[in-house]
């Protein structure tokens, strides 16, 4: 996991009137260490959104079943200003989009970029400029989507005038920006196109051509009570299929395998009683598939209107498909958001609202682990893939 | 502006914000939420001859907490910890021109008045005070009521620095 | 305090459905709160160093005085990547060095600048772009001079190679870059010149000419056994003569007040008991003056090699010209850095380990208050002025 | 790099440390702080042949905890907790050609090795694991010994992420 630096000729200054031995050979000077490739799949991948630092965000690599700090801690990509992350398994590509202020903590010229990690040694392999329109508020993990088998990139912007920026990931290079008024987010949708959620309560999927450009858009009539019974901007997805949670406990299926995005039939994740005791889904993302269909919901009771964000001591168990309760979990510490690791072990990962983030058996509900590592706000935490 | 951050609040104020906060706003959803359809454009308004700080609002409370009545939708750093107030931007920050607004009542009067969430812009995080309560709030894909959003959008900077609550209007019943 | 955006239109956007009503004017929108000019004697500059997140420092302006954290708070400065700050009462100006990265947390292009701000509204009122060579490291508050009446500023550069950029504020220019090799930061010395501390245990004084380029300089021979009592880089500065401190407990004053640098008699902090108690100075700033002429030097017990960077629990009180003790202050906390405030009724400012910044009145040894504003990582505290 | 933190340092791991420390490391004040006068240009020497970490070098504790014995006068985040060790530097930075070195008795066989403090570049503060101890270290006139001077220098960025702590030698006793 150690590579010596290139065919350097590292400069060691030695000022001190040490002497080399005839015993002893010095370490190696110029060592950085490289990472496995792929990552193994119980891998994490924590944004720390640096909140109060907003401009100096990280994203750390990291192995939860190491059992220190240091084993935790695989390394770090720098996320400047409540970055976006993307992967791509098949380009081999970490992917963080950030801005950048000419004059830093007092401003100046802003410059958005795509920065490219190659995922083993962590060293920028190339950035695409965007234009400096990028949303940034907290962050949803569909403010980028990787579209066409990962060819091109799209990036979600807000100014407040509502488009989407895309990168040809292939030249790497900024193609152009389309228009998507009145809607937000990328959601994945068919083999080109992306669907985003609008103001109206209605949906707009728009499909690209194979150069990039703009080939049709298509909008659905409102679905979405938004002053009533809002669906988050926050769907777990599960072979093509998102479900987004409602403010009030219902949930919006919506596929988005075919050319068109369709909205499914919407079920409850409460009965009466549940309603009526106030039992809502709530956090920073409320919602979260396993590989074998299985949804996850973070709720808590005696919810009302603006409890949404504030996440849970419970995570519900469902049958996405059934929309059938399977089972609750009952939480060590306040969740206020949910991730899942890749693979066929897969973890629950519950960030708390005490800034730790804890590791949870999906199957047996029990609390496996913590991270160990210090950080400032971690907030979402995704798989290695 | 608009941020959210559960994770310094909850740890700060404690799961028993949720509680207050819960009750005390508990009925307010209607006028909320309520408008009609939304513009896709923003509504430009020429600012009224206007004052610091209105003589027709019955105040209370202190503006340097979360708990204050103007912060009912507030998701950031008070102005009023960082050097402004919360009607003011801090020195050597711009107030941005868009924003989200929300709707809070006054516990003087019982009266609805509306908020206007603008954010203190140019500088980088001011880190005091933190605050989000989210009554009213709307997923970002309805921006106008959305918190989440950094509404440093139109100033000449889009860092954030801090949020203020202005009071623009009484709610109409 | 306040004023009101000049004569912009405001672009107020009202989304909603919401109706002026006649009985209600409503709030101005565009007040941005200014300071008084000049601010008050009591008032404190604390550079927090967020040293988690470096790029992201800040100076606080505060007013100790009130009784709320909001109160206190009266304006930040952003200080990247471990700036240094300057004062100028003649021009009414602050000035902060610091770094900035084209990309930001991964690096990129590094630019220095002085920032210069208009102190009663915080305006960025100019800038001058100087040698990326700045030092960086742990702050002191000789890494820029003022000299000339305010004229010129000198900027300590290290790359390793050592220098320093000179600033004609008149004209806000970069002039130039004077080596000082061997030698470190920035002591004011006369009329024109400054003085700087050398490896070779001696000290270089640079004068500069009216036009600022060097007119001549001048080396001392070692007066520093950096080996056995080194003399910190840290002075406090009564009239125009620089009282260091050293490692094991001695004072070396060096009168800057004449066109070249004179080294004056030193003298112990110490008894014998004392030292033999281990009884030193040290801390991130071990020694402040007061308009009186007495020296505060922060003291520790069972010290030894290695200590001299760990604060310590007392403050000794000094008669700088007569080398006597005066008396001591115990402090409540643990202490790390001193400063004092401006003025006549001074306050000695104590930043603890804890990351709190007390003030004592130094006359009595009472704490009298504890600045209550959250910070990171709060080191040196200056008066404004 | 070199940077000292008293706060979060003394505030994580109490007062203490200082005495522990203290005593630990008495009596190396000699050998640290010796040598000839200080050559104003830096010695540049080419990489020797070398190894990930020597074999000679018998070891003793934890290399992520600020006690470990090459730390005696590291001042930073330990690049061990950031992605690396005590001798490489974490993914995707650099590290620095030129640093301060430092010399540190080894326990195990009691003999005083001599440390390349080397910083790693090219990211941001990696923020874990904050260490300092000052055995030898000398005020910033002295840059060979000083541990408060970002070394990140001689790199393609000057920004700080972590110190490592390498033995290239057997000091001179």
């Amino acid at each position: 996991m150690v590579k010596t630096l290139r065919n350097l000729a590292l400069l060691t200054l030695l000022w001190t009137g040490v002497q080399a031995q005839a015993e002893f050979t010095p370490e190696s000077l110029g060592q950085v260490a490289t990472l496995p490739s792929p990552y193994p799949d119980h891998w994490l991948i924590v944004q720390d959104l640096a909140f109060n630092h907003m401009r100096e965000g990280r994203f750390y690599i990291v192995d939860p079943a190491a059992t220190t700090a240091g084993g935790q801690m695989k390394g770090i990509l720098s996320a400047d200003f409540i970055a976006s992350l993307a992967l791509s398994a098949r380009r081999n590509e970490i992917y963080v989009i950030e801005s950048f202020f000419a004059r830093g903590g007092r401003g100046g010229e802003r410059t958005d970029v795509v920065t490219i990690y190659d995922p083993a040694t962590l060293d920028v392999a190339g950035e695409v400029v965007i234009p400096a329109k990028r949303l940034t508020g907290m962050p949803n993990h569909y403010q980028v989507a990787l579209i066409d088998d990962d060819r091109f990139m799209v990036v979600y912007n807000f100014t407040p005038s509502q488009s989407v920026s895309v990168i040809d990931l292939e030249t790497r290079q900024f193609l152009g920006e389309i228009g998507i008024p009145g809607c937000a987010f990328v959601y994945p949708t068919g083999r080109r196109g992306f669907s985003s959620l609008c103001s109206d309560g209605g949906l707009l999927t728009t499909r690209l051509q194979s150069d990039g450009s703009l080939e049709q858009t298509e909008r659905l009539p409102s679905f979405n009570d938004i002053a009533a019974d809002a669906m988050f901007e926050k769907p777990a997805v599960i072979d093509g299929i998102a479900y987004f949670p409602t403010f009030t406990g219902n949930v919006v299926p919506v596929d988005l395998r075919g050319e068109g995005a369709r909205v499914g039939e919407r079920w409850a994740l409460t009965n009466t009683a549940e309603r009526d005791a106030g039992w809502r889904p709530g956090g920073a993302w409320p919602a979260i598939a396993d590989r074998s269909g299985r949804l996850y919901v973070l709720m808590h009771g005696h919810g009302a209107e603006g409890t949404h964000k504030d996440g849970g001591d419970q995570v519900w168990v469902f049958d996405a498909r059934q929309g059938q309760r399977l089972g609750t979990i009952e939480l060590n510490d306040w969740g206020i958001a949910l991730g899942m690791s890749a693979g066929s072990d897969q973890r629950l990962v519950v960030t708390r609202a005490d800034g730790g983030v804890d590791l949870y058996d999906p199957r047996s509900g029990e609390r496996q682990s913590t991270l160990l590592m210090s950080m400032d706000t971690p907030l979402l935490v995704r798989g290695v893939r | 502006m608009a941020w959210f951050d559960r994770i310094s609040e909850l740890t700060t104020r404690g799961i028993a914000r949720r509680v207050s906060r819960r009750s005390w706003l508990t009925g307010l959803g209607g006028v909320l939420v309520g408008g009609a359809a939304l513009p896709l454009l923003p509504v430009a308004r020429a600012a009224t001859p206007a004052q610091p700080r209105a003589e027709d609002v019955p105040e209370t409370g202190d503006p340097n907490t979360c708990e204050y009545w103007r912060h009912c939708a507030i998701d950031g750093f008070l102005c009023g910890c960082c050097g402004g107030s919360e009607a003011a931007c801090p020195p050597g920050t711009e107030q941005s021109p868009i924003t989200w607004v929300g709707t809070c009542r006054n516990p003087v009067d019982g009266r609805n008045y509306v908020i206007s969430y603008n954010d203190c812009c140019g500088k980088t995080a001011c880190g005091q005070c933190q605050c989000n309560r989210n009554e009213g709030d709307r997923p970002m894909y309805r921006p106008d009521k959305s918190n989440d959003i950094n509404w440093c959008l139109g100033t000449k900077s889009s860092l954030y620095h801090c949020s203020t609550a202005v009071v623009i209007g009484l709610a109409v019943e």
